[in-house]
């Protein structure tokens, strides 16, 4: 007789052995190393919640004081690598193998430890992918999680911030694993039940409230001239040009200060209502003035922003908000809905090449993909069409069956010819192969790949990838916006100026914008007190953002 | 250049302030960026220089009066004090003994004593609060206007304090030593520099408007400085002994009164305003109307 | 170089028949016969920082003088005497408003300089930043005992922000005045007039800078001669024609 | 810091009378540029002090795609970089050449 219950009888022997350290299901901040030493098996795949924004932190020390006697060889499967304690883990040896997304500020010492060889690398994922994957082979067999609340039952209360848990509960719970998760309280009666409690298996209530990292918040003091300046061509060269209205938007100051342009600029040339009006995004604050003005129709969202939740709350009509009022995120949702339900991704980059690969992997820092690699392709499961999406695709292919015409989804990079220190952004070959190469990785770590984009906007032109038709007008397009980089002076002139005639590179002045207008005045606001003043005092920047 | 009323006195550099601020087309510059009066020193620690050194000074009209002005450009070299930029401020500041103007405007953007030049900028300091008590003897208002990115820091701050009237914006700042600087030498624990509400709340312009240490409270566009400088140069107080004991008596008040606060929240409490942790967030309008109940804010004891 | 003086041997030189000056927390006041009328000194010793009540304790003291010189009808002169720290560092003085309290003592001492009180600085100790500008710096003639060390950042702290090596600072401090601590720095800067002489009585020296007080405020002319601030006299001389010019 | 002098033939004069005018400030990834009509109608001086070394061959390529768009005949301009990106320097140099203009 096969046993077929093999691993339910494991998930109850655990369970018991954590019972010592629980009162129910609550267990105290002081214990939670001695549950996790009860409850894991060396070798065990575990899951840590936690990504760019929210994080289990308290787990996460909890975990990293585990004794690597007895809990050691850990295969961690998680989301981002971004507290120290998520490679400390790596460095006692409790946790031997990693497959991860995101990594922002530990790229670094990431970066390190997979050349000293302290980490035995699966794969670096989308968020999408890895989350696909805790469904066919990354199941973790403990997930832990973070939320805002828990009532003694376990029925979980995430708060705005709901993220990556319902996904993360759904693959560990459903298929014989333990789920703990940490939360700031324990209540009576959560305000609602994002995780039914039967799902929930141990309790903790942190000893603080769990971090969240505010990532999408763009000051507005500091957008430049020359970043306005890209962004009125963003507007006036895509958005109008191909009628975007369901987008994303990377996380850079681009984005954000197109956001800032819409009320302004936008409103100047009478697009109001006829782009940018859903959304699959993070409740950017720069997108209030937006908001306010009328501009968006709705925004689904990966996860919250720190201070954004009181805005959001008055603004059902706009956001995904539970019975509570609170904002509801989710990453998979919404990572899903980038991928299928938007036209056009647009966002920055570090790197890109000759062809178009693009990459934030420099040679000393491996920062992850989370979800640009995700939202900035073109997916080729999509079946509806847009006005948008076939004209894109009637750019790209010139000859056919119009019937049989796939479109094509607008990947747009949106960056300035030069980095920070001067470093060039254009480059003939991406650091990502000099650090696939050293460590051995079968696929250098590209973020988007040249297939997928189809324009990138500098300070000195709109390069559209679609129009070009071979691989040598290609890297003329390229070389033709990428400004005075060593790659930009590599261009053949006369063959940028043919491509210019044709409509492949529109330089400012083809598009009517005079850099000279690009003027910080034109910014619907130049301050985080601006974006508190739009919202009515409902946005609530965090202290480090303020200056009164 | 856009209307005053829509620049940003934050946003603005020291020269579109300057050109915003006085009568259109009135201004006059001394030691003008093409004589190229640039800092000899700088070069010496391998930093670029400016043509002005930092600092715009010269002459215009402000609602047909005629007036001296100097305008810190507070993104060079955090609008420090060097051996030329001071000295134009001291030159500025003696050349209104001699003309008499309606007033000497200075609008402060200064992060205090420049490093690389620490000694000139030191003594110029000095020399700047020794001619401002020298033009306020002579009747003449000089005015400090802070509402820079930079602030009115270190030496900055004293000059500020020997002024006769000072307005300021909320992005402003007046102090001696800097939320950095205090961390640096006490630790975090005694000041915390990365909490900005805090730093606002020790320093900024609400608390110094709510205290007295600044004579009006104005919204951060060019207009509303303009209008603040017109309305405190017709108020300005004598720089005689009655005045300073008059500024004696309200300081020691302040230490008796308030010495034992931790916190700007606190003293703004026992101010009696009824909501004080509801300041920061406040808006200009109704801070203004809050400021307007606090009798403690007004005073000629400057 | 010699030790430098203590407070008390500086009042038993300038002061030979006897004094009533004291020194509490730091902070230095009263006065002594001097020149047939009287001295006020008003101070810093013990390497004292100046907060908000130190410079009210001070200021208070120049408005005493000051009224007392009304009554009287003659201006007693004013010695400042410094050797102190920078101004406090503190978030308590911050909030309290150390830049209203250090300008106010300042303006105390200028006040008095223009209503005919001659003022002296001498600086024996250490004095730096905000303490040094509102006490010593504000008076109309500034002396120094030999072993005085005037600063506004010692080096190290230099290097920190300019990002420049020590030993680098330290070898352009050689030929640069301007921007490095010590006395004879201040000295080329012209913020300090004289250096005197400890071997000789100070009661002397101090009549004689007393008796031969310069018009106006002649620093950046001293800094031009003696080379510290090579061009700041001809800067603001230039601001002062240009003005004059239109 | 590095010196830099580039000497252009022109067309023809910039149209205006001004005499002088300054833009931008000195600041990290920020220059200033003061620009003075004093030199024969057919000829144009930039010159450069730059806090960052090394970059000689981008401010020949900047100036020299300045000076054709702009035609900026009879100008002596001098710059004060603390280390601008090229397309600050680009946007400085027109905004320098329309005050000139006005």
């Amino acid at each position: 007789m096969p046993d077929w219950r093999s691993e339910r009888a494991a998930r109850d022997a655990r369970l018991e052995a954590g019972r010592a350290f629980a009162e129910g299901k609550v267990v105290v901040a002081e214990s939670v190393t001695d549950l996790l030493e009860a409850v894991l098996r060396p070798g065990d795949r575990v899951c840590l919640e936690g990504d760019n924004q929210k994080q289990a932190d308290c787990l996460a020390r909890g975990l990293a004081a585990c004794d690597p006697e007895r809990i050691h060889d850990l295969h961690m499967v998680q989301s981002g690598i971004v507290l120290p304690e998520h490679l400390d883990v790596f460095e006692t040896g409790v946790a031997r193998r990693l497959d991860y997304s995101y990594s922002g500020p530990q790229g670094a010492r990431i970066a390190k430890m997979l050349y000293g060889g302290k980490i035995a690398l699966g794969a670096v994922h989308t968020y999408l992918e890895l989350f696909a994957r805790y469904f066919v082979d990354l199941t973790p067999q403990v997930a832990l999680i973070a939320g805002v609340s828990a009532d003694r039952d376990g029925n979980l209360y995430t708060g705005p911030n709901t993220e990556d848990t319902p996904t993360v509960v759904e693959a560990t719970h459903f298929k014989n694993g333990l789920v703990i998760a940490q939360v700031n309280e324990i209540v009576e009666r959560v305000p609602r039940v994002d995780i039914p409690g039967d799902r929930i298996d141990f309790v903790v209530e942190a000893d603080t409230p769990f971090y969240v990292e505010p990532l999408f918040t763009r000051d507005p003091a500091a957008m430049t001239e020359t970043q306005i300046l890209i962004a009125m061509m963003a507007i006036k060269g895509i958005y109008a040009e191909y009628g975007v209205k369901r987008l994303n938007h990377g996380i850079g100051f681009g984005t954000a200060a197109i956001e800032l342009l819409l009320p302004t600029y936008g409103e100047r040339l009478g697009l109001k209502g006829t782009i940018a009006t859903h959304w699959a995004l993070n409740p950017h604050p720069t997108l209030i003035p937006a908001i306010e003005s009328g501009w968006v129709k709705q925004v689904h969202c990966f996860g919250s922003e720190v201070g954004m939740d009181r805005y959001i709350r008055e603004r059902p009509d706009v956001f995904f908000t539970g019975s509570d009022g609170s904002l509801r995120s989710n990453r998979a949702f919404c990572q899903t809905a980038g991928l299928y339900a938007c036209d056009m991704f647009i966002g920055a980059t570090l790197q890109i090449d000759l062809m178009g690969h693009s990459s934030t992997v420099t040679q000393s820092r491996v920062a992850g993909f989370g979800g640009a690699p995700n939202m900035g392709s073109d997916p080729h499961g999509r079946r509806h069409p847009s006005d948008t999406w076939m004209k894109a695709g009637r750019e790209a292919q010139m000859s056919g069956d119009p019937a049989l015409m796939r479109g094509r989804k607008l990947v747009v990079q949106l960056v300035e010819t030069f980095g920070d220190g001067l470093v060039p952004t254009f480059v003939e070959r991406l650091d990502a192969m000099e650090l696939a190469t050293k460590t051995g990785l079968e696929l250098a770590p590209v973020m988007i790949y040249a297939d997928d984009v189809t324009h990138i906007v500098t300070e000195e032109g709109i390069a559209n990838l679609l129009l070009c038709r071979d691989a040598d007008e290609r890297e003329q397009a390229i070389r033709g916006v990428a400004g005075y980089t060593p790659v930009g002076r590599g261009r053949d002139r006369v063959k940028v100026e043919a491509l210019r005639a044709r409509g492949v590179i529109r330089r400012p002045e083809d598009l009517g914008i005079s850099p000279l207008d690009a003027d910080r005045s034109l910014l619907a606001a130049r301050s985080i007190k601006d974006l508190v003043h739009w919202s009515g005092g409902l946005y609530e920047p965090p202290a480090k953002f303020r200056n009164w | 250049m856009a209307a005053a009323d829509a620049v940003s006195w934050y946003e603005a550099s020291a020269r579109q302030r300057v050109a915003a601020f006085l009568d259109a087309d009135s201004f006059e510059e001394f030691v003008d960026p093409t004589e190229r009066a640039m800092s000899p020193h700088l070069p010496l620690f391998e930093l670029p220089r400016a043509f002005d050194d930092g600092i715009v000074v010269g002459r215009g009209r402000l609602d047909g009066r005629p007036v001296l002005v100097a305008a810190q450009e507070g993104r060079f070299m955090g609008g420090a004090f060097g051996e030329v930029h001071g000295a134009k401020l001291v030159g500025l500041l003696r050349a209104a003994l001699d003309g008499k103007p309606s007033a000497v405007l200075i609008l402060f953007d200064t992060g205090g004593v420049r490093l690389q030049e620490a000694n000139a900028g030191e003594t110029a300091i000095a020399e700047a609060m020794r001619a401002i008590a020298e033009v306020r003897a002579a009747g003449i208002p000089v005015i400090g206007l802070i509402g820079g990115r930079a602030g009115a820091y270190g030496g900055g701050g004293l000059i500020a304090g020997t002024c006769a009237r000072l307005a300021v914006s909320e992005g402003g700042r007046i102090s001696v030593s800097g939320p950095e600087v205090i961390e640096t030498n006490r630790g975090a624990e005694e000041f915390d520099s990365r909490d900005r509400a805090l730093v606002w709340r020790t320093m900024g312009g609400k608390h110094r408007r709510l205290t007295g240490g600044a004579d009006a409270y104005v919204a951060d566009t060019v207009a509303a400085f303009r209008e603040a400088a017109l309305d405190l140069i017709g108020r300005a107080p004598a720089f005689d002994r009655a005045t300073l004991e008059a500024e004696q008596a309200r300081l020691e008040a302040r230490i008796a009164r308030f010495g034992d606060c931790r916190d700007g929240a606190e003293i703004w409490a026992r101010l009696g305003i009824n909501d004080p942790d509801a300041v920061p967030a406040m808006t200009d309008a109704a801070f203004l109307e809050t400021a307007a109940g606090v009798p403690e804010a007004s005073h000629d004891a400057r | 170089m010699p030790g430098k003086m203590t407070l008390d041997q500086i009042l038993a030189s300038l002061f030979p028949a006897g004094h009533s000056v004291g020194v509490t927390d730091g902070l230095i006041t009263g006065e002594g016969p001097f020149g047939g009328g009287r001295l006020v000194v008003v101070g810093l010793d013990g390497d004292t920082p100046l907060g908000v009540e130190g410079a009210l304790v001070l200021s208070r003291a120049v408005l005493d003088a000051i009224k007392a010189g009304e009554s009287a009808g003659s201006r007693a002169p004013i010695l400042v005497a410094v050797d102190s720290d920078s101004q406090r560092m503190s978030r308590r003085d911050e909030l309290l408003g150390l830049y209203e309290c250090l300008a106010h003592l300042a303006k105390t001492l200028l006040l008095a300089d223009r209503l005919g009180h001659p003022t002296v600085g001498l600086i024996y100790g250490h004095s730096a930043a905000g303490a040094f500008i509102a006490t010593a710096l504000a008076t109309r003639v500034l002396a120094a005992l030999p072993g005085a060390h005037p600063s506004v950042m010692d080096l190290p702290s230099v290097a920190r922000v300019t990002k420049l090596p020590l030993d680098r600072l330290e070898a352009m401090a050689t030929s640069t005045p301007v921007f490095a601590p010590g006395l004879d720095n201040m000295v080329a800067t012209g913020a300090v007039h004289a250096v005197l002489d400890p071997a000789q009585p100070l009661d002397g020296q101090l009549s004689a800078l007393i008796a031969d007080l310069p018009a106006g405020d002649i620093r950046d002319r001293l800094g031009r001669a003696r080379g510290g601030r090579p061009v700041a006299q001809a800067i603001a001389e230039r601001v002062v024609r240009q003005a004059r010019g239109g | 810091m590095e010196s830099l002098t580039f000497r252009h033939t022109i067309q023809k004069p910039l149209p205006g009378t001004k005499r002088a005018a300054i833009t931008g400030v000195v600041a990290s990834g920020n220059l200033e540029v003061l620009l003075e009509r004093v030199l024969p109608p057919d000829a144009c001086e930039v010159a450069v002090e730059t806090a960052i070394n090394g970059y000689g061959d981008v401010w020949e390529a900047v100036v020299a795609d300045f000076v054709a768009r702009a035609q900026p005949g009879g100008l002596r301009i001098s710059i004060n970089d603390g280390g601008a990106r090229p397309d600050t320097v680009s946007l400085r140099l027109l905004q320098g050449v329309r005050l000139m203009e006005a």
